[in-house]
């Protein structure tokens, strides 16, 4: 029971290496299987759930399908409605979950199929080409200093440039780089290899392939977080992602983040001018049901007002414009928030969708209505800002389909029962949390994540004490 | 031996390195006294930031770190754990807040700003100059649990823990548990029926051998700290033997007393002996004494004939004898590790809102009332029929934010579930009435989580659910109807509504004597009664007292989705807890000279937390390690300097004071 | 019509001065529409007070100058007093009023001879010093 | 006991029924209201824009006068003197800057020392009703009275605090202690247009209307009032009312006072009742309250 098993995706004779397992596997595989949860999507959730887990004496496999942990929260700039760092109030978080004795992290890491029966899964997982052997990668970044291939950033929404060979942060855990083969000049024409020549220790592996194994564990916890709503493609009225001064929320926060690519400075992706007038948009693809989503982000009222109070503490003479349809701040201190917001930065808030947007010379043309004086409104805007809905991260269907569990026509997961179980599946053993389940904010996010551990626990406590029983 | 030294400075991104010189602070830092090593990253706290710090410990064999960042709440946990890994005493390593106290605070004068971080760092190396390695205490822990409140947050956590293999023992203000859902008809967003899923989880709470119900109950006294609370418990008389009562229901018809029935939140009356509520559990009659004429003055209440002073009718129609009026208080004691305060919420009263007829029109009641008249067990049988007169009301104007979201005179915040409750009793009273009206007045409509907002749409589609934006100035009683004078902010109107009921979504407060039970949990509340979480996001149910948790609406407004959620996390928080056989507590505690001492017992009524005690053998005061916060209110307050805070001295201080009164004065 | 808003307005002279005499801060309301609920004077008011309000904080101007709510306010303040943000709009109503009277060359609104002789000797001095005082140009 | 006492314009001329038996009344009730010495207009309106100085430097004054007149207190009868003397008053205690600047220009030493009081307020608070009730020799048994507060003498609630804003008792407290039955209706705290009589009528009638059909629907034989102006707008826009609804019948609006001073004994033909446009003698008769 527990042992590792590798499934290599070589044919006989194929020189090429496979990814080596990384990190310390000992203590997960001397666990009994009662003693093992996995918990899949590293975000804030999850690594609630897997250091409360760990805490608890539990071995936690902490798995996530990207190079690194700490999801979506790393990419924020401060939190609502304290203001904190979301950098400063994850990264020990982050930190922690690397170095917890009790949690084995599994990056660049899927899920592909489920066996088994509850308090005993048998789970196959897929281990994503890195091109970098981590088992001997220090992580001292030479490579990323080297590499001269320069494209969009994948952790910086399009915002900042990044390397071929990269990682998300400059902060990630594990602190180890990937190679990006669609950019990697080795991998695309054959030629440069300059990663591979500076590598002190030779772990820079081109020809890596895909590798297969097997975990045992008595408990999943399924956290997959969040993805932003294709507005680029699906909403040619706010530009299609063609007018360069119009951005998502997500990618604002890179903005206003001092560790972005801007460091902190709010200025135009377009010709770095200082952002004067500047135009939030909510509602961007949510209560949409003819033609987008039909349920609210929950979250997009909050970080709104948010982005408008930090823009205005970053350009004091800046004009801030929100069109809304309802505000909906209803966590603790939230309405106290976006009131002291509205009162303190002079913000205006304009009830009514904007309609359309243009790009006119170097302004965004934002036409819109103020529903309480019945007025069409238009503004010239320097930047306009998308709070776009949040979806479900691609595959959410895929991962139900593997776990048996179920899923809504938007791709949440489907709790047993909303009000009394709101963290368990169908399935015994399987539990939900965090935004997969549902959009929720931080708060409400790692709650659920503990709540989820709660719940792993007492099935893991109940399989323990049958399975003595039956002893 | 001269310790050797080592500084880190940390850029935070901007936050320290906009306006602080990290290169110059490091170059003085280096000049310092004891000082091998000093360098600065962008990111100290990240995997590589720790991972230099620990390389350059053992790398120059430091007895010694100063980590110069941000506030050690935030971090010196972190840094300390980090230099604890590569074998350095953790209590050996200081962080320098230079970025709550230095960077943020002047952030336009970055000369100034970069000496002024020198010179906490250089306090802060004296400090850790003479900081001694501490080990950490260990605590004896109690692998059971209290729950305070018997709601449905209180049942969650409850049955979680109990089903994890603990004993819990809930402690219910009421005859019964189940809380305000108890009161509540369906479920928003999917019309479940409250009742029958309540029904299962108290079941299983009354049939669970490891939970132990303490109902008519309050915390009397806690005493203890985390791992070992001893909690005393009050019970209140029930008056009736559960063990003999038959639930024949004689007694409730031969009792003279008529009085308003709580919680059918006055739309019912009941006797002094009566059945709490409807739930399965509830069967068995329970006597209220303030309202009981065997205990009160006869002669101010208005009764029944026959029932005579000292009226004992129900006592001698009981065929089994099973009540008994001379049942007295009992008081019990709980040996805990950990207590979860499931406390509840109450509504906002609507006596408080002259402006709607400040409680005393009939036909305006609040949102619970309204749930009372939907629940097919409440007082109409679920017929909306108005109070006033038991006819079916065709236009119900509900109205939403009553009381919140109203700084100036009522709250300040959002209560948060009213917007999707009302949505869910005016799409209930138009299924229920075809040809009624429901106006729903609001400010915005909160309906945001998963299929909310489906649901109040397709109220609006399908029911027909009028909402109108703005807030309702006045109701007034005239002609027989209710007159609401409101504004529709969106077609710039102002409306006279005729309305045969009007529903109050009045505001969710916390519950009534949360004040005085805070203070006795020691835990600390903010402005509006709540109980204050240690930090939202990172600890959102831990309390201010170590093995406190707090789960549901006595930390703030939910709905019962989230209640249940944060209820599951405070259990799992604990079985974590629970985990381990001991705790472990940081040593950083006040500590008594003996020879200084004269027992003159000054800390010991000082303390908050009880830790000083007088040794009756020596007469000095000795410190209880595992209650000891180091808060140092003993060390200011003993006359003959005879208390100490470890690594905290006077000595210390005084240096580090020194040092910075210096860079000032140079400044 | 449409209607362009900008930064330079919404911060405009007549506003930022209503801002000033009246001591209100236009952005402590969020607009729920109270005081309009509640106001005696609707029904002779062109723009309801929570949209005098709504227009001061979006800066229109012309709008607010030139509307029949400041006039026909009677002060009576029950605006203020059921406000939940603490908004005292009969202020503004005021401060709207005098902006308007102080203009150089400004008219009065009444005029005392369009009163009978009967209307004059019934009515309270404190009707007339009060309208002289809301009316008429200093 | 000695009362320092402003009468006001109004009262010294058109609402000369309200003084008179005010002052009539509280000799009856043991007290005396003695005028204050050259006393002027208080301005009618407190400015509600903190710019216009001017126009407190009249109620500044008058307050000044009471203070160095020997008195830490002033009466007024008047809704609107109270309003204003007592906002000013406010600002005098709590405005420093604004304090300075007129204190100056009116060359007065002067910082808020005057405690300004209704004369409701001094029949609550420094008489006693309880006392009032035992001096009553005419109870005005069967009289239901409409008690009409108004806005002047409620609101601001922060800065008058003479009683709740949207449910005030005091009014009806005080037609208890004269053994009249007040009755409760709605419209008691809601404005009868004001000032809008010299500007905008149709405001005035329509607030006057809907507040006396209230009263009248609740029960009311007469609406009693403190403010000339509340009564004005009440007693004469009656006829246009009339006009446009036929089915209103009308009802007397009187002053506090003039049924104060009916419960004390005073004769009716002194109390100027013959000002009112609405009668109010034939219901007195009726009530049996006069002969």
């Amino acid at each position: 029971m527990g042992e590792l098993i590798e499934l290599t995706g070589l044919k006989d004779g194929d020189p090429v290496s496979c990814v080596a397992v990384f990190g310390d596997h000992a203590d997960f595989d001397s666990a009994p299987v009662d003693r093992r949860v996995m918990v899949i999507g590293a975000g804030i959730t999850g690594i609630t759930s897997a250091i409360d887990l760990g805490n608890a004496g539990y071995q936690v496999m902490l798995l996530d399908r990207l190079p690194s942990v700490g999801g979506r929260m790393l990419q924020l700039s401060e939190t609502f409605p304290t203001l904190d760092c979301a950098q400063c109030t994850l990264t020990p978080r982050t930190v922690e979950s690397g170095q917890h004795p009790n949690v084995l992290l599994k990056t660049s890491c899927e899920v592909e199929e489920l066996k088994g029966e509850p308090g005993d899964y048998t789970v196959s997982l897929r281990q994503k080409i890195t091109y970098v052997d981590w088992n001997k990668c220090t992580g001292c970044g030479t490579c990323i200093q080297k590499c001269p291939s320069k494209g969009i950033a994948l952790f910086e929404r399009d915002a900042g440039r990044m390397t071929a060979i990269y990682t998300l942060s400059p902060q990630a855990v594990p602190n180890k780089p990937v190679i990006d083969p669609d950019r990697c000049r080795y991998l695309t024409l054959g030629k440069c290899g300059v990663c591979a020549n500076a590598c002190p220790v030779d772990a820079i592996d081109y020809k890596q392939q895909e590798s297969f194994f097997e975990v045992q564990v008595g408990a999943i916890i399924v956290a997959t977080g969040f993805d932003i709503y294709d507005w680029k493609n699906k909403m040619p009225e706010y530009g299609g992602g063609k007018v360069p001064d119009v951005i998502d929320g997500l990618t604002f926060e890179r903005y206003l983040s001092a560790s972005g690519p801007t460091a902190g400075e709010i200025v135009r992706p377009s010709d770095g001018k200082l952002v004067k007038e500047i135009v939030f948009i909510q509602c961007v693809g949510s209560r949409n049901p003819e033609f987008h989503k039909a349920y609210c982000s929950r979250v997009c009222c909050m970080y709104t007002a948010k982005h408008a109070r930090l823009y205005k503490h970053k350009v004091h003479d800046g004009q801030v414009y929100i069109f809304y349809i309802d505000i909906r701040s209803t966590g603790k201190g939230y309405e106290q928030f976006i009131q002291q917001s509205v009162s303190e930065e002079e913000i205006i808030y304009i009830r009514g969708r904007a309609a359309k947007l243009h790009r006119d010379g170097d302004k965004i043309m934002v036409q819109g209505a103020d529903t309480l004086t019945g007025k069409k409104i238009e503004i010239a805007a320097d930047m306009v800002v998308l709070a776009a809905a949040m979806v479900p991260n691609d595959g959410a269907q895929e991962l139900a389909d593997i776990l048996g569990i179920k899923c809504n026509n938007d791709g949440f997961f489907v709790e047993d029962n909303y009000k009394l179980s709101p963290i368990e599946t169908g399935q015994q053993g399987i539990y939900l949390a965090g935004c997969c389940q549902g959009i929720k904010d931080i708060a409400d996010s790692a709650a659920q994540g503990s709540a989820a551990a709660s719940k792993a626990q007492v099935f893991l406590s109940l399989v323990r004490r049958q399975n003595q029983e039956a002893v | 031996m001269e310790k050797k030294l080592g500084v880190f400075v940390c850029w935070c991104g901007s936050n320290i390195a906009g306006s602080i010189d990290v290169d110059l602070a490091v170059a003085e830092a280096a000049k310092l006294d004891g000082v091998v090593h000093a360098e600065n990253y962008m990111y100290m706290c990240s995997d590589p930031g720790q991972q230099l710090v620990k390389d350059t410990i053992s790398e120059k064999g430091l007895d010694g770190v100063v980590v110069a960042c941000c506030s050690p709440r935030m971090h010196e946990n972190t840094f300390r754990k980090a230099a604890g890994a590569v074998g350095l005493n953790s209590y050996l390593l200081e962080i320098a807040n230079i970025r709550e106290q230095c960077s943020w605070v002047h952030q336009n004068n970055k000369p100034l700003a970069t000496a002024k971080a020198v010179s906490i760092i250089e306090g802060t190396l004296d400090k850790v100059k003479e900081n001694l390695p501490l080990e950490t205490i260990t605590i004896d822990l109690t692998k059971r649990v209290c729950v305070v409140g018997g709601g449905i947050a209180g049942i969650m956590s409850a049955l979680d823990l109990a089903n994890a293999d603990y004993d819990v023992a809930i402690i219910e203000r009421e005859p019964a548990i189940g809380g305000h859902m108890a009161q509540i008809s369906q479920t928003f967003p999917y019309f479940h029926n409250i009742l029958e899923l309540l029904q299962k989880k108290i079941d299983e709470v009354k049939a669970h051998p490891r939970i132990k119900l303490y109902l008519n109950s309050e915390v009397e006294v806690l005493d203890g700290y985390v791992g070992n609370f001893n909690v005393t418990i009050k019970t209140r008389p029930a008056f009736v033997d559960p063990a003999k009562c038959t639930a024949c229901g004689k007694c409730l018809e031969v009792c003279p007393v008529s009085v308003a029935d709580e919680f059918n939140r006055g739309l019912s009356q009941r006797g002094a002996i009566f059945r709490y509520n409807q739930t399965e559990g509830a069967r068995i009659p329970v006597l209220e004494q303030r309202d009981c004429l065997h205990f009160v003055d006869v002669e101010d209440v208005e009764m029944d004939a026959g029932a005579g002073e000292k009226c004992t009718a129900c006592v001698d129609v009981c065929p089994e004898n099973a009540i008994d009026l001379g049942t007295i208080r009992t008081f019990n004691e709980e040996f805990v590790g950990a207590i979860v305060m499931a406390t509840g919420y109450d509504l906002y009263s609507p006596a408080k809102m002259p402006e709607y007829g400040a409680g005393k029109l009939p036909d305006v009641i609040d949102a619970l009332a309204f749930e009372r008249l939907l629940d097919p067990t409440g007082p109409t049988k679920g017929q909306v029929l108005r109070p006033s007169d038991g006819q079916v009301p065709k236009k119900v104007v509900f109205i939403q934010c009553v009381g919140s979201r109203d700084p100036e005179r009522h709250k300040a915040y959002c209560s948060r579930a009213c917007c999707m409750y009302t949505a869910k009793q005016a799409r209930l009273y138009r299924q229920q009435v075809e040809d009624g009206t429901a106006f729903i007045s609001y400010m915005d409509i909160r309906s945001d989580s998963r299929d909310f907002e489906e649901f109040v749409q397709q109220g609006m589609e399908e029911e027909n659910l009028v909402y109108i934006r703005g807030r309702v100035a006045k109701v007034i009683q005239e002609d027989g109807f209710l007159r609401v004078f409101t504004t529709d902010t969106l077609s710039s109107r102002q409306l006279e509504i005729e309305a045969d009921l009007v529903v109050l979504a009045m505001a969710m407060e916390p519950k009534a004597g949360i004040r005085d039970l805070a203070k006795k949990m020691n835990v600390t509340i903010d402005g509006d009664a709540f109980l204050s979480e240690t930090h939202i996001k990172l600890y959102p149910v831990e309390s201010s007292t170590k093995g406190v948790y707090l789960a549901g609406c006595g930390q703030s407004p939910k709905d019962i989705t989230d209640t249940v959620s944060q209820a599951l996390a405070t259990a799992g928080k604990i079985q974590t807890m629970f985990s381990n056989e001991t705790l472990i507590a940081d040593p950083l505690i006040a500590e008594v000279k003996n020879d200084v001492c004269s027992g003159c017992g000054i800390c010991i009524d000082i303390c908050p937390y009880g830790a000083r005690l007088m040794n009756d053998f020596t007469r000095i005061t000795d410190v209880n390690q595992a209650v000891c916060q180091g808060c140092g209110a003993c060390i200011a307050a003993c006359p003959n300097k005879a208390c100490e805070l470890i690594n905290s001295t006077s000595r210390q201080f005084i240096r580090m004071i020194g040092d910075f009164a210096g860079k000032a004065e140079a400044v | 019509m449409k209607t362009v808003i900008s930064r330079s307005q919404v911060k405009g002279d007549f506003v930022s001065k209503v801002a000033e005499i009246s001591g209100e801060n236009f952005f402590n309301c969020y607009q729920c529409g109270n005081c309009s609920a509640g106001c005696p004077s609707v029904d002779e008011m062109d723009l309801l007070p929570s949209q005098v309000v709504r227009y001061l904080q979006l800066g229109l101007e012309d709008e607010v100058k030139n509307c029949k709510s400041m006039w026909v306010c009677a002060a009576c303040m029950m605006c203020h007093a059921r406000c939940p943000k603490g908004v005292d709009i009969s202020k503004i109503m005021e401060a709207l009023r005098v902006l308007r009277l102080r203009e150089v060359g400004a008219e009065g609104h009444i005029d005392v001879t369009d009163f009978s002789d009967d209307y004059l000797a019934r009515a309270p001095q404190i009707a007339m010093i009060s309208g002289y005082r809301k009316f008429l140009p200093l | 006991m000695k009362y320092p006492y402003f009468p006001g314009c109004t009262l010294y001329t058109k609402a000369k029924k309200l003084d008179d038996a005010g002052r009539e009344c509280s000799l009856k009730l043991g007290f005396e209201l003695e005028e204050l010495k050259d006393w002027t207009c208080c301005g009618a309106t407190f400015p509600l824009v903190n710019d216009q100085h001017i126009t407190m430097s009249g109620p500044t004054r008058i307050l000044a006068d009471t203070k160095d007149q020997g008195n830490d207190k002033l009466v007024t009868l008047c809704s609107v003197c109270f309003n204003v003397l007592k906002r000013t008053n406010h600002v005098m205690l709590n405005d420093e800057e604004r304090r300075a600047k007129i204190t100056d220009f009116i060359e007065r030493d002067y910082h808020g020392e005057v405690e300004v009081l209704h004369y409701l307020q001094l029949l609550r608070d420094e008489i006693g009703f309880d006392v009032l009730k035992e001096k009553v020799v005419k109870p005005l048994e069967g009289l239901k009275v409409a008690c009409y507060y108004g806005c002047l003498l409620l609101r601001p609630v922060k800065e008058i605090g003479l009683d709740s804003m949207e449910d005030p008792t005091i009014f009806e407290d005080f037609i208890r202690a004269l053994g009249g039955e007040p009755i409760e209706f709605p419209y008691k705290v809601e404005c009868c247009g004001a000032f809008q009589a010299v500007y905008s009528m149709d405001t005035a009638t329509r607030c006057s209307r809907d507040i006396l059909r209230s009263a009248k629907n609740c029960g009311a034989d007469v609406v009693i009032t403190t403010c000339p102006l509340c009564q004005f707008n009440l007693d004469d826009r009656q006829p246009e009312i009339q006009k446009s609804d036929p089915g209103f019948s009308s009802i007397p609006v009187v002053y506090f006072t003039q049924l104060l001073a009916l419960a004390l004994g005073l004769s009716a033909e002194d109390l100027g009742f013959e000002r009112n446009l609405i009668d109010p003698l034939p219901l007195l008769q009726e009530k049996g309250i006069i002969a």
